[in-house]
């Protein structure tokens, strides 16, 4: 059972009961809006049939804000590392859409289960960007509470975030959130990985977990190409949507520079998870522009015409086009949402210069819950050393 | 299941964590049991013998094969608010989840700065002596209290097993529960229900004694005290303790019991070489430095894979080879 | 390419291309004997095609024989523990079919990765019965040699073994053993594993990196229903040979209580491997008759009627009805295998009570393959200490 | 490769390393390395860089990333006959493959009695200091060296590097190779390629001394030696022992040194619950009882998880806390 205006049932369009690799390549891409702007129409898919042309409008525009403000985010982080106030950066330059696409399908009463590189997702839950530098800058290891925003900690470990997800999906169906027909109440679980991430063990054995106990949980893979310098056909020699068929669940690929369509298939997906109909596995095909982190040097293993093709197909882009061409965007928007970005750009800079370095004896906080003997000694041990010194001076 | 509420009754380890899962079960509808045939078949121990019957399916979750699997959904339960109490079905076959438990369930409490502390209790039947073919009678306690965020005990007994189980899954921690399982069906002992248990993360003094302090968990304790019987019987006086808690370590007792006896000896089945003996030996040689007599003695696995069945009493510590670092440190 | 007499291609029969669950609900389970005895026709696979008259019935009388013989180690195995000869068994009673005509299938130069069951393939491979029972009698961990019989040793942690299989596969590739056309160099690697294996994260990497590398590997999974008390649903809500479906080769089912279809299925897959096309998935569709082991009770958990029910459908059974009415097979054929079992059941009783114990400082042998001075210490402590008693006596 | 057989160059330790790789692909065609990025980006720290170009995808061999998978086939190639030279990618990242190595790699020498020894070698760069994130700075190295079945070295400097990474290939058990990331790219050394060096599996007295016994290995070798000189500013003498092997442990010059000085601080970054210093405090104190004017401080990572680092300098043993045990040691 699907609601309206929810999309399919993506069992029946592309559960293992329909799906071959000849269908589809039939069907192939799942997409809403040409790299040229061009809205285009799917025979499953729909966006904004149950929108009024105003609600549609903005509801693009608000695609069109969230990409910005997220690759503005990216940028000045990317920024910062160069400047040494960041360790590391992971950037998202590329998968803008894929990312916003999916927060924005998603309800308050959603989780999400994110990677390190979820930032737009992130933005879209709520999760203040200054919080997500402090991991990155290296101040601590996660600085937003999950609690807040229902949006997990980065997870670093490739994959392990995917059997929390189904986990936590488990958990809804034991808390009667799960096909009760209530939208306001009835949840689901996003859980994030990449194309490389699909080779763990972890990732697998969450398919086989959420496919035995039908677990409301949308596998939401960001196939960039790219796992650090190991191109995606290391991991696999068929489309990667396609290893949900091997578990009993469907899967779609998506275009993941289409915000609309990865809107559209994503929200159609969480929505059969909240039905109680089960897991899906959303490949978002997209591409990874930036390198793997600030520390990596793309130019060592990939060629830059496939950065320029993929250039061609920029999620921005495409929905500024789509907005002008079909006047539903004054100029004065574009203008406010580069001053805006502005704004947060500065917010950013100064805030995350600002992050105040963690005490040295903080390093003993929070190992446990309840705090050992033990481990209280060994704190005390520290400061009385540190003490030391300063008595020295 | 009132008659398991009968007080004073002789149970067996099994039966008596049977019961301990049982009343947590009922005390706090948040607990659930994950884990391999621990439904239908009530575990390959029976230890969850009849809860899936009286708790439903939802509770007591039979798992697909897959252990990081099982670890994994149950971090996710527990951040959703559940308190999962995962079983291992053997000691080695812990492994395949121990990149969860090492880096994510120890350290998911640190990671958000308390804010998703992650109290789960992981299961894990230990030790040999059973007769049974490779990885099924490991012991990796040391690999898991060696790991920051991880708390780790070890019970001994049936009357412990009640409440310690219990204890474990009230902790705010995570907590990794070691089981002997050689224990599990031999001795019986008398249960008090209403009694007051000592808390979970204390050591215990099971025997006074005061020429030689022996050191042990899970299934050597029974192994020290008998040792302790015979010693006397010669004339020796051994102070046997109960470590119960592997980390944090509880070793007031123990400092005290040395600065009494001055010769200590270590004993469990875990491999010598960087076993919990080499860390009570480097505290206790720290703390009671002027103390001691001898050099604290281990006693424990030798450092082999763990042997075909057939010769497993030769790598396990026994009564005879106590005695014999008894000797030694006596005669250090 | 395939050679004559091997059989199809998998990958064009059941390959993602063509397969759907639709489709293989349609070619159904390959069957080449019935139950009753009566040979069938598949549309994808033949038995006896490439054999004379002659040549045919003596295949098929091997097949009871090593069938025959196969249980019979295995009722002789299960009485010594009951006897308290050994610590353990694992039965596979109902499973001869799917490991005769697995092990028949392969060539000298194939290596097999086994799980802790497969007593029937290390039949066929030529290993001593008696060198099974050493590890379940407690005096070994493995007391053959797996390069002697290219048969290694029972794995008894589920799934590791898959990973091997595909590794020692990637090994035989960089040997140039793959794909030359020389029948008797071409080789391939059997992975036996059971249903419930195929949860574990090891076993999904293994088709991963085999799938990836092309690797010369068979997966062949003896689906018996029950992994000890949980069901095959527990596991997977689809037939659990689509699983290659999500990996990128070809899944087949087979009945695995027909030795002829799982011969002949075996045969083609094991082939493609050695032709260099790749790995492929065989689930042998078969029953777990016995208990897991010696130690597990069944009634807890499984239905008397379910094994009612597969009783009818008993492996050797049907070769003997199908020898007997097509007069393949003089009853003294018959006299003859039952009185050679008669003898391996004899041989086994008294070779196994005679197995040694091994030596309490064996337990310090073999650990490396260049003892350390330490290791060494430790045995020569324990020897003293040993030495000590008989000193007292 | 001309280059890089010149005599006597200065090499860093990566340099060291890639050149060690090279010179045993050159001299056994059955070594093959394996791992994530090792091939055409040359490995994130480039300890593989130009080794794919040289030798072939079939040799060096990018694979899909799954740790335990990337053992699991290595197991499989090493039985074939290939000697697999593992790396993984970061330390913290180790432990999917953790069963694989602990129930497997470990095992096969043993349980096949000595019929398929299992020679190949895990390459695990470890340590922290280099301000990255989570399990990117870990010090697994107690939990392999208490398991028996594997061999286990730490390398210190870019002359041992480029000798003991052979030798860990050549040896016909499985090796776990720990390599202090942190040295990468720091100091360059002499490396003379003809010389002859030293046993694998032995320790080394890097600087003599009288007051106290160092113990370091792999990335505290520096910070020890750092110590020492600072120290004998002040007229002590410390004696340095780069460990070089932790299983098996070489301890006969430690022996001899403790005899000398009486008084012993060991130093890793690895928790101290259960390190390495454990084990040689509880062997020490067993081997030089008498000798020990006090006991065996040992100064390493704190039971916490690695913290954030911004302060990780304070998690990580550092010149000024050696030398404050020193001083504890010699106050004692
Ligand atoms: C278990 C594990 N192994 C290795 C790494 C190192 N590592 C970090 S990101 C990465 C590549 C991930 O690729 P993908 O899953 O495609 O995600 P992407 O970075 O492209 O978003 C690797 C190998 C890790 N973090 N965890
Ligand atoms: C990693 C691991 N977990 C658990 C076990 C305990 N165990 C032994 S056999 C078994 C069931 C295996 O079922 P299946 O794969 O279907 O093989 P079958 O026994 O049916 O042949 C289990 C859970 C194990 N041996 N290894
Ligand atoms: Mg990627
Ligand atoms: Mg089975």
């Amino acid at each position: 059972m699907t609601q309206p205006g929810f999309g399919p049932d993506l069992a029946e369009v592309f559960g293992p009961a329909r799906q071959t690799s000849a269908e589809t390549g039939a069907l192939g891409l799942v997409q809403l809006l040409t790299p040229e702007g061009e809205r285009v129409e799917h025979p499953e898919f729909s966006f904004g049939d149950d929108l009024a042309d105003a609600e549609l409008a903005e509801t693009v525009r608000g695609f069109f804000r969230d990409m910005t403000l997220t690759r503005r985010i990216d940028v000045e982080a990317t920024a910062l590392q160069r400047h040494g106030e960041l360790g590391i950066w992971a950037q998202l330059l590329g998968q803008e859409a894929a990312q916003v696409g999916a927060g924005r399908a998603l309800r308050p009463q959603d989780y999400v289960f994110p990677t390190y590189r979820e930032h737009g997702v992130a933005w879209c839950k709520g999760v203040d960007p200054l919080k997500l530098l402090g991991l990155f800058r290296g101040v601590d290891q996660g600085g937003w509470d999950p609690r807040e925003n229902n949006f997990g900690l980065y997870t670093i470990v490739i994959g392990a975030q995917t059997l929390h997800a189904t986990g936590y999906a488990m958990g809804m169906q034991r808390d009667g959130v799960v096909g009760t027909g209530d939208p306001d109440r009835d949840s689901a679980v996003i859980a994030h990985f990449g194309d490389g991430a699909s080779s763990q063990g972890d990732v697998n054995e969450s398919f086989i977990f959420a496919a035995s106990y039908n677990a409301p949980v949308v596998f939401f893979c960001q196939n960039n190409q790219w796992a650090i310098s190991e191109p995606i056909e290391r991991q696999t020699r068929i489309p990667l949507y396609q290893r949900a068929l091997g578990f009993g669940f469907p899967g779609v690929r998506v275009d993941g520079n289409d915000v609309l369509a990865t809107y559209a298939v994503t929200r159609a997906a969480l929505q059969r998870a909240r039905d109680g109909q089960g897991p899906t596995f959303v490949e978002a095909y997209t591409y990874r522009m930036g390198a793997h982190t600030t520390t990596d040097d793309p130019t060592r293993y990939r060629l830059s015409d496939d950065v320029e093709r993929w250039k061609l197909k920029d999620p921005i882009a495409r929905v500024e086009v789509y907005l002008k061409r079909n006047g539903l965007a004054e100029q004065s928007f574009f203008d406010d949402v580069s001053a805006e970005a502005d704004d947060l750009g500065h917010r950013l800079r100064e805030g995350c210069k600002a992050l105040p370095d963690p005490q040295p004896l903080s390093m003993f906080d929070h190992v446990f819950a309840e705090e050992t003997d033990e481990l209280a000694a060994q704190r005390d041990g520290y400061a009385a050393y540190l003490e030391s010194f300063e008595g020295a001076h | 299941m009132t008659t398991d509420s009968r007080p004073n009754q002789k149970v067996t380890l099994a039966k008596a964590l049977n019961m301990g899962l049982r009343k947590a079960m009922e005390d706090d509808s948040k607990v659930l049991l994950m884990g391999e045939d621990i439904g239908t078949l009530g575990g390959v121990f029976r230890i969850t013998d009849g809860l899936q019957k009286d708790f439903g399916e939802d509770r007591v979750i039979d798992s697909p094969l897959a252990e990081s699997g099982i670890v994994g959904t149950a971090i996710g339960m527990a951040l959703r608010g559940y308190r999962p109490v995962v079983e291992i079905q053997f000691d080695g076959f812990v492994y395949p989840a121990y990149d969860q438990i090492v880096c994510q369930v120890a350290k998911m409490c640190y990671r958000s700065q308390g804010r998703t502390p992650l109290p789960m209790v992981i299961r894990i039947p230990f030790g040999g002596g059973i007769g049974a073919v490779e990885h099924h009678s490991e012991s990796p306690e040391a690999q898991f209290a060696h790991t920051p965020g991880l708390k780790v005990v070890a019970c001994s007994n049936p009357v412990d097993g009640y409440w310690m189980i219990q204890q474990a899954i009230a902790a705010p921690d995570p907590v990794i529960f070691f089981e002997p399982k050689r224990q599990y069906h031999a001795d019986k002992a008398d249960l008090d229900e209403s009694a007051t248990p000592d808390p979970l993360f204390t050591s215990r003094v099971v025997r006074q004694g005061s020429d030689v302090t022996v050191l042990s968990y899970g299934p050597t304790v029974k192994t020290a005290l008998k040792a302790a019987e015979a010693a006397s019987n010669e004339g020796r006086s051994l102070e046997v303790v109960d470590l119960r808690t592997l980390s944090p370590l509880d070793l007031g007792k123990v400092y005290d019991s040395v600065r009494k006896t001055g010769r200590v000896v270590v004993t469990h089945e875990a491999h010598v070489n960087l076993g919990l003996g080499a860390e009570l030996a480097a505290r206790i040689t720290e703390e009671c430095f002027y103390s001691l007599e001898a050099p604290v003695l281990r006693v424990g696995g030798f450092d082999t894979p763990y042997p075909p069945s057939r010769i497993e009493e030769d790598y396990l510590p026994d009564l005879d080879r106590v005695l014999d670092a008894v000797d030694r440190t006596l005669d250090f």
